[in-house]
């Protein structure tokens, strides 16, 4: 693996990006944006994450195959959530307790 | 016969000696005899529990033991069963073995992992025996919420702790599985040469990585309601006890997958051996398996059917759980096509594949019953399921377990096992196999619930059937296990390649040498090319 | 061996339609046990070991096989699916005209409630011809109301409702099964559905000693638990009027609505914070271990008398309110 | 015959043939596990969920119970700790042993602060009695019958903060192992697997609070104020 060595100065920049998200999702809590909180608030997690993961963890460096156990696992987690919801969201749709 | 030169060469039992070369070995051979050991007992052990309950099931009282053993003995059996039995099985022993070797390498990636792995499975299950022998543990192997945090006086901890141990165990495996198949193949080895085993084992390690996470979490919550009263899953608190039984089926349904996919591709290597030709659509089989651990992921809802689930999810689960059905049905097919215009040998290891394809599609074939949910709203919790994945984990597992315990005895111990014997036991098992659990498919569809102590007394005949079906299948079990431990010392020396079946782990010697192979493997041909092993077979003889 | 039950017995409307899924199930799974069996058995004498170093010819694969016996099972499958699925959704909803009889099921027993006030313990009396709903609850773990005969199971859980139904189609004694293992006698929660002609029915109910309908102890508790000081028959009082509840469709604070069905009525007496009535403060307490669950399906039958009665289509606009209530200091509860 | 067997050494263990094999088969392996943390995760993530889903409001006002500044101090004492981690491995790849060791002592150091932190919000937790299951349970602002419910949000925080930092510790003691081996001199240009594995597992236990502090500190807060 031929090694790319990032700039002291690529990581300041990740870290004071990472910073500045963690003030803006602190205080964009505190403002009233209805159903759209939660959803600003993942936004702006995952893009801290795709930040750490991208640079720190040289996935922007990676091989094919890192790429995709790194998706798999996101796809994964993604079954369990949606599958899971599946049961929680749906129940009542009938009208008739407990189907 | 016995030569001296066999006697002097080196190979990996003998190239040392003494209790620390084996308990701190990194050899994968070792370790994979080491879970050998380990599992045989937890296998004899849940065997013994399950011997009591047909006992006390063959009359509908329930006079030899009370209500609150018979209920530690089914879940001890299957807890026994399946997290130190069946998980570990075929991927922990003939997969620890086979599996580097049969891709060329000298070892498991990360081989002290690996031991570390055995010792976890050890350590998790001192715990579950702790369990068991301080006085049980009577929630089901499935530990239904609220039961087994509220309501259950027994050894729900400690069970919970080794079945969580015992996970990471199996997490461990499945990772070194994985980075072994993707970095260690030899050269010339690629994906679309490696025995169908592997990509069995190879599927069956993504969900070891992807699902056992998942119940780990789930036993650690219901560990920390227990111990300290948080309720996650209490509907006292306005918590949902359904929430655990998705979780818990997140892996548990996989699981049965880890316990099957590792037996199919042992009846592959068997099929093609004994039949003398490739496997019969090879992409078919390596993709049907990959197909499989990915889509028994999407199904684990089809055991919430009658559970308190939506209705749309029922509906969802049922739909994505016939998807399923496929790529198990292309196997079997393929299966029987190998055997078209083949050389086919009724050798041991055979009978076993026979009877494992037997077996398999019959349970199968039952899973598109439960799977319906019209049925299943009827058969679900009765004997009928029981029957089903009996047939899939005994029926399947087991035979295949077993078949490649045949199989590969020569090349692991050096040794061949008794044939007639052999011959015999394989055939004791089908009939002893199908007499204990064929019955409990009418059962189950007559109403008889599971988990019951006590019956009406219409199904006695039926239960008396199973009892007597148990006690030939419990014979059967024995035989091996003695003709085993007999050949280890009377056992005929065995040749290289006895089978003239084809892969690597036949090119090398029996037993192999520590490092597999005395020559770094270079791999020219297909998987399950035969035109040159017979020849060899010729030459020797 | 002519003692020996092989099939049981079809007494509801469900169990032939079940019974003939299972037919097909069964023809199916017999065809293909039989192909593979026969394949094998044919291909294993046929082409047996005839020489030690024979070498067959090599066949690799046929793509229109393989397509053959992937196309053919799964066809085969979403048949499977379709016609469950259709069985499951007939299973899952409850015809209109059903009569309503209550179950809680404790460790170990099963407590059945009938409308006029008849209760029974591990035995329920059944019309014959008239659909059963059961709206179900557990006073402690999981339980599973399981009648073979019917071909029925539902889980019964603690904290909620759950519901099944049936429509009993042969008189007769029927088992009734916990499927749902609930501990050290799970095997002895058990006890029997007696269907009977609609005549005997009415003998039977009129028979039982009652103390008076569900409704009646439900209308009895709701006064003793000074339910009505804030819950007035019209919407002058604290709390919005229960009278045209049950059925409605009940408009909530901060958005949103909900059907008025037995599982809102009992989240809303037990958890009254948990959905607020449109208009109204969330005043009243919670009446958490203030009630059993058979006395909370007392309170819920006397809402669904007050509601509009089966069939009527409700009021237009009713905007139905739910129980909330503020007077401090319920009445203890008997338990 | 050719014995394809070499000597062991800690950059070429026996069962590799290339150091790059066994650098390669060291990275997928740490990628793997991660996935297998995210899953462990998962579960939890899945439950508070459901139960967000359930009970939005009395989530909203028990997470407006905990210190949100605490919280966003500590999503910063982590991200610092991430960024010395990565200046870590980058000395690595240069091979500057001295700047390895400042590194990782210095994620040390912030892992450390991390913990601290943590401790003195479930110190103020048991102050206000705000642990799930105990009798004396009382979240303010809530009616009786929402009690339960808010336990549920204390349950799943506790779990969850609770586990991470459980993973801190292990990553400390992970740190503790790599400043001890730096300071023997193993680490080289050719050979630092150790600390970019580790490297790998730090950086993982910091994006599980990247979504734990929204998830957790960050409901709805402007209801409360």
């Amino acid at each position: 693996m031929s090694e790319h060595i990032d700039s002291t100065k690529t990581y300041v920049a990740v870290l004071l990006t990472l910073l500045a998200l963690t003030g803006i999702t602190t205080a964009v809590a505190y403002v009233d944006l209805g159903p759209f909180s939660v959803v600003v608030a993942l936004v702006i997690a995952v893009c801290k994450m795709l930040l750490v993961a991208l640079f720190f963890m040289h996935i922007r460096h990676s091989n094919q195959l890192t790429k995709l156990v790194v998706l798999g696992g996101l796809l994964w987690l993604g079954i369990l959530l949606v599958l899971t919801l599946s049961d929680f969201i749906t129940r009542g749709w009938t009208g008739v307790p407990g189907k | 016969m016995i030569t001296a030169a066999v006697h002097e060469r080196e190979h990996y039992l003998n190239a040392s000696y003494g209790i620390k070369s084996w308990l701190l070995t990194k050899d994968h051979k070792r370790i994979a005899l080491l879970y050998l050991g380990t599992i045989t007992l937890f296998f004899f052990l849940g065997g013994a529990f399950a011997t009591l309950i047909r006992i006390e099931l063959l009359t509908p009282t329930g006079g030899l033991v009370t209500s609150e053993t018979y209920n530690k003995l089914f879940t001890m059996h299957g807890v026994a069963m399946i997290f130190f039995f069946l998980i570990p099985s075929i991927p922990a022993t003939l997969g620890n073995f086979f599996l580097p070797i049969m891709i060329g390498a000298r070892d498991l990636a990360f081989p002290r992992i690996n031991l570390l792995s055995w010792y976890l499975l050890v350590v998790g299950g001192l715990f579950a025996l702790f369990a068991m022998l301080a006085g049980g543990v009577d929630t089901g192997w499935t530990f239904y919420t609220p039961y087994s945090t509220t309501y259950s006086n027994s050894y729900v901890i400690a069970t919970a702790l080794g079945i969580f141990i015992a996970g990471f165990s199996s997490i461990l495996t499945g990772l070194n599985f994985i980075v072994t198949v993707h970095r260690m193949r030899a050269p010339g080895m690629t994906w679309f040469r490696m025995p169908l085993f592997v990509w069995a084992n190879y599927a069956t390690s993504l969900i070891q990585v992807l699902g056992t996470p998942v119940v780990a979490v789930t036993i650690v919550l219901l560990f920390c309601e227990r111990v300290f009263h948080i309720g996650i899953f209490d509907p006292a608190l306005g918590g949902d006890p359904v929430l655990f039984q998705h979780l818990f089926w997140f892996y548990s349904h996989p699981a049965v997958y880890i316990m099957i996919l590792p037996a199919m591709g042992v009846i592959s290597e068997l099929i093609s051996a004994f039949s003398r030709k490739p496997v019969f659509g090879y992409k078919f089989i390596a993709f049907s398996s990959l197909a499989i651990a990915v889509l028994g992921f999407l199904v684990w809802g089809h055991h919430l059917f009658v559970s308190g689930q939506s209705l749309y999810a029922g509906l969802v689960f049922s739909f994505l759980s016939y998807f399923v059905a496929v790529p198990s049905a292309i196997k079997v097919f393929n299966w029987t096509a190998t055997l078209y215009k083949g050389s086919i040998s009724y050798a041991t290891p055979m009978l076993y594949a026979f009877g494992f394809i037997g077996l398999f599609t019959i349970g199968g074939l039952t899973g598109l019953f439960v799977a319906s949910l019209g049925i299943d709203v009827h058969v679900t919790d009765t004997y009928f399921v029981v029957a089903h994945f009996h047939y899939i984990m005994v029926g399947g597992t087991i035979m295949a377990y077993l078949g490649g315990m045949h199989y590969y005895w020569p090349k692991m111990t050096g040794r061949m096992y008794p044939e007639g014997w052999a011959k015999l036991s394989a055939l004791v098992i089908f009939l002893g196999f199908n007499l204990t659990f064929f019955p409990q498919f009418l059962l189950g569809y007559l109403g008889m619930p599971r988990r019951y102590h006590v019956y009406p007394d219409e199904f006695q005949v039926l239960h008396v059937l199973s009892t007597a079906g148990a006690s030939v299948l419990a014979v059967g079990y024995l035989m091996p296990m003695i003709y085993f431990v007999w050949s280890l010392r009377f056992g005929q020396m065995a040749t290289a390649n006895p089978w003239g079946a084809t892969g690597l782990e036949w090119k090398t010697a029996s037993p192999p040498p520590v490092h597999n192979f005395d020559e770094a493997p270079v791999v020219t041909h297909e998987a399950y090319d035969y035109s040159t092993v017979i020849q060899e077979v010729i030459e020797v003889g | 061996m002519g003692s020996i039950p092989l099939f049981p017995e079809q007494a509801s409307t469900i169990a032939p339609e079940v019974d003939h899924l299972l037919y097909f199930l069964l023809a199916v799974a017999t065809f293909f046990t039989l192909l593979i069996f026969g394949a094998i058995f044919y291909f294993a004498v046929r082409y047996r070991r005839r020489s030690e170093n024979e070498l067959p010819h090599v066949v690799h694969g046929g793509m229109t096989l393989e397509i053959l016996w992937t196309v053919i099972p799964f066809g085969l499958t979403m048949v499977m699916f379709t016609w469950g699925a259709a069985i499951f959704f007939n299973q899952s909803r409850p015809p209109d005209d059903a009569i309503q009889i209550y179950a809680v099921g404790k460790q170990w027993m099963w407590k059945l409630e009938h409308l006029e006030g008849q209760r029974e313990i591990n035995e329920l009396h059944i019309p014959l011809g008239r659909a059963v709903r059961l709206t179900m609850t557990s006073e402690d773990v999981i339980h599973s109301f399981f009648v073979p005969a019917f071909r029925t199971k539902q889980d019964v859980v603690p904290g909620r409702y759950t519901t099944t139904w049936f429509k009993p189609t042969k008189p007769g004694k029927y088992h009734l099964f916990c499927a749902e293992y609930c501990g050290t006698k799970h095997s002895g929660m058990i006890g029997w559905i007696y269907v009977l002609e609609p005549q005997d029915y009415q003998i039977w109910l009129s028979g039982g000693a009652s103390e008076g309908s569900l409704a009646e102890n439900g209308q009895k508790l709701f006064t003793q638990l000074a339910c009505d000081n804030c819950h007035k028959p019209d919407n002058k009082g604290r709390c919005p009027t229960l009278v045209n509840l049950f059925g409605s469709t009940v408009d909530l604070t901060g958005g949103g609505s909900v059907k008025a069905d037995e599982a809102y009525i009992r989240e809303s007496i037990l958890s009254p914070q948990a959905k607020i009535v449109k208009g109204y403060d969330p005043v009243m307490p919670t009446f958490q271990g203030l009630v059993t669950e058979d006395q909370v399906l007392q309170l819920v039958e006397y809402v669904k008398s007050l509601g509009p009665k089966p069939g009527a289509a409700p009021a237009p606009g009713t905007k139905a309110p739910a129980a909330k209530r503020s007077a401090p200091g319920p009445a203890p509860a008997n338990q | 015959m050719a014995n394809h067997v070499h000597a062991e050494t800690l950059e070429l263990r026996e069962q590799f043939n290339t150091a790059e094999q066994q650098k390669d088969a060291s990275t997928l392996g740490m990628w793997i596990f991660l996935i297998t943390e995210v899953m462990f995760f998962g579960g939890m993530f899945a439950a508070y969920t459901v139960y967000r889903r359930a009970y939005p409001e009395v989530f909203a006002v028990a997470s407006s119970s905990l210190n949100a500044v605490l919280g966003a101090i500590n999503t910063g004492v982590l991200l610092f700790s991430s960024f010395t981690m990565v200046m870590a491995v980058r000395a690595g790849q240069l091979g500057q042993r001295n700047m390895i060791i400042l590194f990782l002592i210095l994620t040390l150091f912030f892992g450390g602060v991390f913990l601290g932190v943590k401790a003195i919000e479930w110190t103020e937790k048991f102050e206000e009695h705000h642990i799930p299951g105990q009798a004396a349970f009382h979240l303010e602002g809530l009616a009786p019958d929402q009690q339960g419910h808010a336990q549920l949000f204390f349950s799943l925080y506790f779990a969850m903060t609770g586990l991470h930092a459980l993973h801190m510790v292990v990553g400390v003691g992970l740190l503790s192992f790599l400043i001890w081996q730096a300071k023997k001199g193993t680490y080289s240009t050719t050979y630092f697997t150790p600390v970019d594995v580790g490297g790998l597992y730090w950086h993982f236990v910091d994006i599980i609070w990247i979504f734990l502090f929204p998830l957790l500190y960050l409901i709805d807060r402007h209801l409360g104020k």
